[in-house]
C-alpha cells in the first residue's frame, strides 16, 4: 500500500532519505578527493595533502572555493533556464538512490525498518527513467548559456547519453530475463542464496559497465566537456556553485551507478557469494551493518575502477564514440539477450527442446 | 353478282398504280407516256365503276372487307369498302370528270419539262386514289384517310409551281385550314367511337340508341366543322380563292368537282345522324345560305377569271349545304353532280382562255374572244346558262329542287336563295360578256397570239358541255313528269332511314312549284340580260372602285380580318414565347444554373486558402457541429 | 471518486491542445499540442479502465480493465513513431523554407 | 475530501496550468518544459490510479525520449522567442472560441450522460501492475506487439530517409 496515512512510516522514510542523501553527497565529495589521490598515484606523484592531515579537508576547500566564486549569468540567455540546468542534473543524480536496497532489515525502537526508501516493483524501470531525465539537465544547461560551443557540447552530450541508453536497456532486458523481477530488493534476495548475477550475465555486466561510463560522461566518453575541443562543453559559461553542481552531479552519478551495478550484478548487501548469510545466526541489526559494509566495499571498488579507467584510456573521438555505441555495443547486447532468452527457455522445460 | 363487287378494290388500286408508275418513273417516262399512264388508269377506273354502277342499280349495297386496319381490344376498324348507290354516283363523277380533266391537262401542261409533268400526273392520280378511298370507305376512319389524302394532294397540286413563294403560301393556307376542319372531323369520330364502340356506318346507324341527342348534335356539329373546312364554308372558305394559284385543271378537278364535294358526301352519308339532330340541320342550312350570298356578292366585283369561278364554287357549295340543311339530300347530291359538270367546264374553258391569252387572267384586259375561240366560247356560254339555272340546263333542275325544299322548310330561305341565284346569273354573264363580247382590250402581241386551243383541250369541253345540258334530265321533278326523278329512286335506299324519320312531309302543290320556278327563272333571266348588255360595252376605265364596290373587291376584308384576329395574335404569342419564355426563361434558367455553379465554385475556391491553420479550424468546427447534432439534437 | 472528474480533466486537456493547435503558428508547438491531446486521451483511457475495474461486470471478463491500459501502451508506441517521423518532416521543412511557420506551407493554395 | 482527492485536484491543477502555459508561453523551450511538466502530472495521475507500469513507461517514452527529440529539434533550429511567427488576431481568436465551445459541448454531454457518476477504483487494483499487464500483452496482444515493432522499423527508416540531406 503506497500511500497509507501512516505518519510513523513517513517519518521513518524521511529519516532514511536524509541519511541516503547526506551519505551520497559525502561519498561524492570524498570521491573527488580520492580521484585526485588515485590520479596522483597512477602518475607517480603525491595527491593533495596540504589541506588538513594527509589532505583530508581538500574537498571542503574545493567546495568553499566554488561557493565564493562570483555568480556570472550571461544576459542573453533565459535566467531561469540557466539556473535550472545544473539543478536538474543534480536532482536526477540523487533521485536514483531511492530504489536501492542498502541493507536488509533493522530493528530500532521496536519497528522493523527496511533499509530501502521505496521498494517499487518497477525498480529498474524507475532507474532507467531517471537516467533518461538526466539528459535534460545537460541540454538545458548547454542551450541556456547561449553560446555556440556550449550548445554543441550540450547536444553532443545528450546524443551520447541517448545512444548509450539503448545498449544499457537491452543488457538490462537480458538480466531481467534471468532474475524474472524488476524490483531490486528481490534481485538481491535471489543473489543472497545462490550465485551473483555476474556469473549468469558476464557480457551483460560488461556492456552495462561501459554504458554506465558513458552515462556519467566519464573518461573515455567525456568528450562533451573536453577542454581542447569544445572549451569545457556545456559548462563553459558556468562558474561558482552552478559549475560545482554539474561536477558534483557527475560524481554522484558515478557513485549511484556503481551502487546499482553492485546491487544488480554483485549481490548488493550480500556479503559473500555462495554463502547463505542467514546461517551465521547473527542478529538483524548486525547483519544489516555487515550488509551495508559489504555494499560499500563493492561500491568503492567500482569507483576505483572508474578512476582507474579515467587515467589510463585516451578519450574517444566523437565518431569513434558513436560507432562503438551503435556498431558494437547494441549488436552485442542484442546477441546477449537472444542467447540468455534461449537458455532461460531451455531451463524452463528442463534442458530439452 | 357479288363476284363483280369483289373487283371493287380495283377502282382505287388503278390510280394508285398510276401514281406509283408516274411518281417513281418520273425521270424515265416521256411526257406522252406519263400522260397516257395518268389518264389511262383513271379511264379504267371509270369503266369499272360504270360496271359497278349497273350492278348496284338494283339498290343492293355491298361491304367488302380486306384486312383489319386497327384491331385492338375494344376497337376493331377494318379496311373495308362499301359500294351502294350514293358512293357509286360519286365514283362515276370522280372518275368520269377526273378522266376528262386528265386528258385536258396533258395538253394544258404541255410546256412543263418531263420530270415536273410526270410529277404533276402522279399527284393527280394520288388525288383521285384518295378521293375514291374517301368515297368508298365503309367507316369513318377509312373516309378520314381519304379525307387527309385529298387535303395533302390539294396542297401538293396548289403548290405545283413551288418556286413562287405566293403559290407556296396559298398551298400552306389551304392545307392548314383543311387541317383545322379535319380536327373537328377527327374529334367527331373519336366521340362516335367512344360512344358506340365502332366507326362503321352500318353499326353506327344500327344502334343509334346508344347516342343521346346531345351526343348526336355534338358529333354532327363537329362533322359539319370538318365539312366547312374541306368544302370551304363560312369560317374556313378563304383558302379556296387563294387555291387558284395552282394550274387551272387542278382547280377544275379539286376545287370544283371532287374535293370540295367531300363535305357534302360525308353529310349525305351520315344523313341519319343529321335528321336526328334538327338543331345542326338548321345550322348547316343557315351557314350554307350565308356562304352562298357572301361568296356571290364578292364574285360580283372580281376581275380575275379564276377568282370569279372560285367564289361561284363557294356560292354553289353554299346552296348544296342549304339543300342538306333543309333535308333535301337527293337535291344536294343532284346539285353536286350537275355542278361538277358545268363548273369543271367553266374552269377548263377559263383555262383555255388563259392558255390562249398567254397566262393573262385579268378579264379587264380581255374581250372579244368570241371571234377567235369558237368552241371555248360556245361551251362557256352553255355552262353559264347551266349555272344561272336556265330551264333546259342541268343547273335549273338541281338548284330549283333545293330552292323548293328550302321553301318547304321556310319561305325566307327560299327568298334569299333566289336573290343568290340572281347574283350568280349576274356575275357569270358579267364574266362571259367581259371575256368574249365587246372588243379586245389586251396588247397587240396577245391579240396576234390568240388561237383556239388544241383538240385535247376542246374535246373535254365539248363532252362536259353535253353533260351540263342533258345532266338535268335524270332528276326531272314530279311536277313536270311523273316518275321523272330517277336519281331519287336510285338513291332512295340510302336515304330511306332518314326519310322515315321525317314525320311531316307536306309536299308543295303543283301550282306552288310552278310559281316558285317561274319567279326564280324570271329573276335570273333579268339579271342575265342586264349583265349581258352592260358588260358587252365594257370600256376599260382606271377609276378606283368606290364604296361597296371597293369592299366587295377586297373580299369584305375577310382575309385581313383573319390575319388580325388569328394570325397576328398567334405570331405575337409565338414571338413572345420565343423571346421571353425561351430566351429569358429557359435559356436564362440553364445559363443561370451554369453561372451560379461558376460563382459558387469561385467562392468555395477561396476556402482553399492554403493556410493549414484555417483547415484545422474548419475541421474542429466540423467536429463541433457533429457533436452538437449527435448529442443534443 | 467519480469518473466525471477525470473526463472533465481529460476534456480540458484535450481542448487546451485543440486551442494550441488552432492558435499557434509554430509547427513544433502545434506538434506538441497534438502530443498533449494524445496524452489527454491516454489519461481518459486509463481512467475508464479503472472505472471498469471497479464495476461488478468487470469481474466477469478477466482482463477488461487492463485491456485499456495496453491500449494506452500501444498509443504511446504509435505516438513515438509519429513524433520521430513528424520531427524529421519539420526539420526537412525548416531546411526548405528556413522557418517553421506553417503559413509558409501554402503551396497547396487553390 | 480524502487524500486521493487532494492529490487528484493537485495533479489536475498542475496538469492544466502546465498545459495552458504550453500553449501560452512565448519561447518554444519554455513550452517544451511545461509539456514535460504536464507529462509528469499525468504520470502522477497514473500512479494515483495504480497504473505503475504506464506511469513509468509514460515518463520514459514521452518525457524521456520524445521531449528530448523536441528539445533537440528546437535547439538545432535555434528558435527563440522573437522569431516566433504571430498568427493574425482573428484566426487566433476564432481558434480560442472554437476550442472553448468544444470543451463546453463535451462537458455538457458528459454531465447529461447517465453513468457519469460511476465510481472508479483508485489507489488499489491489480490491473495496473506490470505482472498481469505483461502476461496479457504477450498472450492476447502478441500480434499487435510484433506489428508495433514493424511500425517502429518503418518510422525509423522514414525518419532517416526524410532527414537525410540528399
Amino acid at each position: 500500500m503506497l500511500l497509507a496515512l501512516d505518519w510513523l512510516l513517513i517519518l521513518e522514510k524521511l529519516v532514511l532519505i536524509v541519511i541516503v542523501v547526506m551519505a551520497s553527497l559525502l561519498i561524492a565529495m570524498y570521491t573527488t578527493f580520492a580521484e585526485r589521490k588515485v590520479a596522483a598515484v597512477l602518475q607517480d606523484r603525491r595527491g593533495p595533502n596540504r589541506a588538513g592531515p594527509f589532505g583530508i579537508l581538500q574537498p571542503v576547500a574545493d567546495g568553499l572555493k566554488l561557493f565564493f566564486k562570483e555568480e556570472i549569468i550571461p544576459n542573453f540567455s533565459s535566467k531561469f533556464l540557466f539556473i535550472m540546468g545544473p539543478s536538474l542534473a543534480m536532482l536526477t543524480a540523487i533521485m536514483t538512490g531511492a530504489v536501492v536496497p542498502w541493507g536488509d532489515k533493522v530493528h530500532l525502537f521496536g519497528r522493523d525498518i527496511a533499509l530501502q526508501i521505496a521498494d517499487v516493483n518497477v525498480g529498474i524501470l524507475y532507474v532507467f527513467a531517471v537516467v533518461s531525465m538526466g539528459v535534460y539537465g545537460i541540454m538545458i544547461g548547454g542551450w541556456a548559456s547561449n553560446n555556440k560551443y556550449s550548445l554543441m557540447g550540450g547536444l553532443r552530450a545528450a546524443s551520447q547519453i541517448i545512444s548509450y541508453e539503448l545498449p544499457m536497456g537491452i543488457s538490462l532486458i537480458a538480466l531481467l530475463m534471468v532474475t524474472g523481477t524488476l524490483s531490486l530488493k528481490e534481485m538481491v534476495i535471489q543473489q543472497q542464496g545462490g550465485m551473483w548475477n555476474i556469473v549468469y550475465q558476464p557480457l551483460g555486466f560488461l556492456i552495462f559497465l561501459i554504458c554506465a561510463f558513458a552515462e556519467c560522461n566519464r573518461t573515455p566518453f567525456d568528450l562533451p566537456e573536453a577542454e581542447n575541443e569544445l572549451i569545457g562543453g556545456y559548462h563553459t559559461e558556468y562558474s561558482s556553485m552552478k559549475l560545482g553542481f554539474y561536477l558534483f552531479s557527475e560524481y554522484i552519478n558515478m557513485f549511484v551507478s556503481s551502487v546499482i551495478m553492485s546491487t544488480m550484478f554483485f549481490g548488493g548487501y550480500d556479503v559473500l557469494p555462495f554463502v547463505d548469510e542467514s546461517q551465521w545466526g547473527l542478529s538483524d541489526n548486525i547483519m544489516a551493518l555487515i550488509g551495508i559494509a559489504a555494499l560499500m566495499i563493492k561500491v568503492f571498488c567500482f569507483i576505483f575502477l572508474f578512476m582507474w579507467v579515467r587515467w589510463t584510456i585516451p578519450r574517444f573521438r566523437y565518431d569513434q564514440l558513436m560507432r562503438l555505441g551503435w556498431r558494437v555495443l547494441i549488436p552485442l547486447a542484442l546477441a546477449n539477450m537472444l542467447v540468455t532468452g534461449a537458455i532461460v527457455l531451455l531451463k524452463q522445460n528442463n534442458w530439452h527442446f | 353478282m357479288s363476284n363483280v363487287l369483289q373487283l371493287v378494290w380495283l377502282i382505287p388500286a388503278l390510280p394508285l398504280i398510276g401514281f406509283l408508275l408516274n411518281g417513281l418513273g418520273r425521270k424515265m417516262l416521256s411526257k406522252t407516256m406519263a400522260g397516257i399512264v395518268g389518264s389511262g388508269t383513271v379511264l379504267l377506273a371509270f369503266l369499272v365503276s360504270l360496271y359497278v354502277f349497273f350492278q348496284v342499280k338494283g339498290g343492293n349495297s355491298h361491304v367488302a372487307h380486306y384486312f383489319n386496319f386497327i384491331n385492338i381490344e375494344g376497337l376493331k376498324i377494318g379496311f373495308d369498302f362499301q359500294v351502294d348507290p350514293l358512293s357509286s354516283i360519286f365514283l362515276l363523277i370522280i372518275t368520269g370528270v377526273g378522266f376528262l380533266i386528265h386528258v385536258y391537262s396533258t395538253s394544258y401542261m404541255h410546256e412543263e419539262d418531263p420530270k415536273d409533268f410526270a410529277k404533276y400526273f402522279a399527284h393527280l392520280n394520288l388525288f383521285v386514289f384518295s378521293m375514291l378511298l374517301l368515297v368508298m370507305g365503309a367507316n369513318y376512319v377509312i373516309m378520314f384517310i381519304g379525307w387527309e389524302g385529298v387535303g395533302l394532294c390539294s396542297y401538293l397540286l396548289i403548290g405545283y409551281w413551288f418556286k413562287n413563294t405566293n403559290y407556296n403560301n396559298a398551298a400552306k393556307k389551304a392545307f392548314i385550314m383543311n387541317r383545322i376542319g379535319d380536327l373537328g372531323f377527327l374529334l367527331a369520330v373519336f366521340w362516335l367511337i367512344s360512344k358506340t364502340g365502332s366507326a362503321d356506318y352500318h353499326e353506327v346507324f344500327a344502334n343509334l340508341s346508344k347516342l343521346t341527342t346531345r351526343d348526336i348534335t355534338g358529333i354532327t356539329l363537329l362533322l359539319f366543322v370538318g365539312a366547312t373546312g374541306k368544302s370551304a364554308q363560312i369560317p374556313l372558305y378563304t383558302w379556296l380563292p387563294d387555291a387558284m394559284a395552282g394550274p387551272t385543271p387542278v382547280s377544275a378537278l379539286i376545287h370544283a368537282a371532287t374535293m370540295v364535294t367531300a363535305g357534302i358526301y360525308m353529310i349525305a352519308r351520315s344523313n341519319v345522324l343529321y335528321t336526328m339532330a334538327p338543331a345542326t340541320q338548321t345550322v348547316v342550312a343557315v351557314v350554307g345560305l350565308a356562304t352562298a350570298i357572301l361568296a356571290a356578292t364578292i364574285a360580283l366585283k372580281q376581275n380575275d377569271i379564276k377568282k370569279v369561278l372560285a367564289y361561284s364554287t363557294v356560292s354553289q357549295l353554299g346552296y348544296m349545304f342549304l339543300g342538306l340543311g333543309v333535308g333535301a339530300f337527293t337535291g344536294a347530291v343532284f346539285h353536286v353532280m350537275t355542278h361538277a359538270f358545268f363548273k369543271a367546264l367553266l374552269f377548263l374553258g377559263g383555262g383555255s382562255v388563259i392558255h390562249a391569252m398567254g397566262g393573262e387572267q385579268d378579264i379587264r384586259n380581255m374581250g372579244g374572244l368570241k371571234k377567235h375561240m369558237r368552241i371555248t366560247h360556245i361551251t362557256f356560254l352553255l355552262a353559264c346558262f347551266a349555272i344561272a339555272g336556265m330551264p333546259p340546263f342541268s343547273g335549273f333542275f338541281s338548284k330549283d329542287e333545293i330552292l323548293a325544299a328550302a321553301y318547304e322548310k321556310n319561305p325566307v330561305l327560299w327568298g334569299i336563295g333566289v336573290a343568290g341565284a340572281m347574283m350568280t346569273a349576274f356575275y357569270m354573264f358579267r364574266l362571259y360578256a367581259m371575256t368574249f363580247l365587246g372588243n379586245f382590250r389586251g396588247t397587240h402581241e396577245q391579240e396576234h397570239h390568240l388561237h383556239e386551243s388544241p383538240a385535247a383541250m376542246t374535246l373535254p369541253l365539248i363532252v362536259l358541255a353535253i353533260l351540263s345540258v342533258i345532266g338535268g334530265f335524270i332528276g326531272v321533278p314530279e311536277v313536270f313528269m311523273h316518275g321523272g326523278h330517277r336519281l331519287e329512286e336510285f338513291l332512295a335506299p340510302v336515304f330511306a332511314q332518314s326519310n322515315a324519320l321525317i314525320k311531316e312531309h307536306h309536299a308543295l302543290s303543283h301550282s306552288q312549284e310552278y310559281m316558285l320556278m317561274g319567279i326564280s327563272v324570271a329573276a335570273a333571266l333579268a339579271a342575265l340580260a342586264f349583265a349581258w348588255n352592260k358588260f358587252s360595252k365594257y370600256r376599260k376605265s382606271d377609276k378606283e372602285e368606290a364604296g361597296l364596290g371597293k369592299v366587295l373587291e377586297n373580299k369584305w376584308y375577310v382575309d385581313e380580318l383573319y390575319d388580325s384576329i388569328i394570325v397576328k395574335p398567334v405570331l405575337a404569342i409565338g414571338k413572345y414565347f420565343n423571346n421571353v419564355v425561351e430566351k429569358r426563361g429557359i435559356d436564362g434558367f440553364v445559363n443561370g444554373v451554369g453561372r451560379a455553379v461558376n460563382y459558387g465554385s469561385r467562392q468555395i475556391r477561396l476556402l482553399q486558402s492554403g493556410q493549414v491553420g484555417a483547415y484545422v479550424l474548419m475541421m474542429v468546427l466540423g467536429i463541433l457541429v457533429f457533436f452538437i447534432v449527435q448529442l443534443f439534437l | 471518486m467519480e469518473i466525471k472528474w477525470y473526463i472533465g480533466l481529460a476534456v480540458a486537456l484535450f481542448c487546451t491542445g485543440v486551442v494550441g493547435v488552432l492558435t499557434r503558428r509554430n509547427s513544433i508547438i502545434i506538434f506538441m499540442c497534438i502530443e498533449l491531446m494524445l496524452n489527454a486521451v491516454n489519461l481518459l483511457l486509463v481512467a475508464f479502465s479503472k472505472m471498469h475495474a471497479a464495476s461488478p461486470v468487470a469481474q466477469a471478463l478477466p482482463n477488461v480493465a487492463s485491456d485499456a491500459q495496453l491500449f494506452v501502451f500501444f498509443i504511446m508506441v504509435v505516438a513515438a513513431a509519429e513524433v520521430s517521423v513528424g520531427l524529421a518532416i519539420i526539420v526537412m521543412m525548416y531546411r526548405n523554407i528556413h522557418s517553421v511557420d506553417i503559413n509558409f506551407l501554402n503551396r497547396l493554395k487553390n | 475530501m480524502s487524500i486521493t482527492e487532494i492529490i487528484f485536484w493537485g495533479l489536475s491543477v498542475l496538469a492544466l496550468f502546465c498545459a495552458i502555459m504550453v500553449v501560452a508561453s512565448k519561447s518554444p523551450v519554455h513550452s517544451i518544459l511545461y509539456l514535460i511538466g504536464v507529462f509528469f502530472a499525468i504520470s502522477g495521475h497514473y500512479i494515483l490510479m495504480n497504473a505503475q507500469f504506464l506511469a513509468i513507461v509514460n515518463i520514459i517514452v514521452y518525457a524521456g525520449a520524445i521531449m528530448v527529440l523536441f528539445l533537440f529539434v528546437v535547439m538545432l533550429m535555434n528558435l527563440n522567442a522573437d522569431a516566433e511567427p504571430k498568427k493574425n488576431r482573428y484566426l487566433q481568436f476564432a481558434g480560442l472560441i472554437s476550442g472553448g465551445c468544444l470543451f463546453l459541448v463535451l462537458v455538457a454531454a458528459v454531465t447529461r450522460s447517465a453513468d457519469a457518476g460511476r465510481v472508479m477504483q483508485l489507489g488499489t487494483g491489480e490491473s495496473g501492475l506490470i505482472k498481469n499487464l505483461g502476461r496479457i500483452l504477450f498472450n492476447e496482444y502478441v500480434i499487435p506487439f510484433e506489428i508495433s515493432s514493424v511500425l517502429f522499423l518503418s518510422a525509423m527508416i522514414g525518419a532517416v530517409v526524410i532527414g537525410k540531406k540528399n
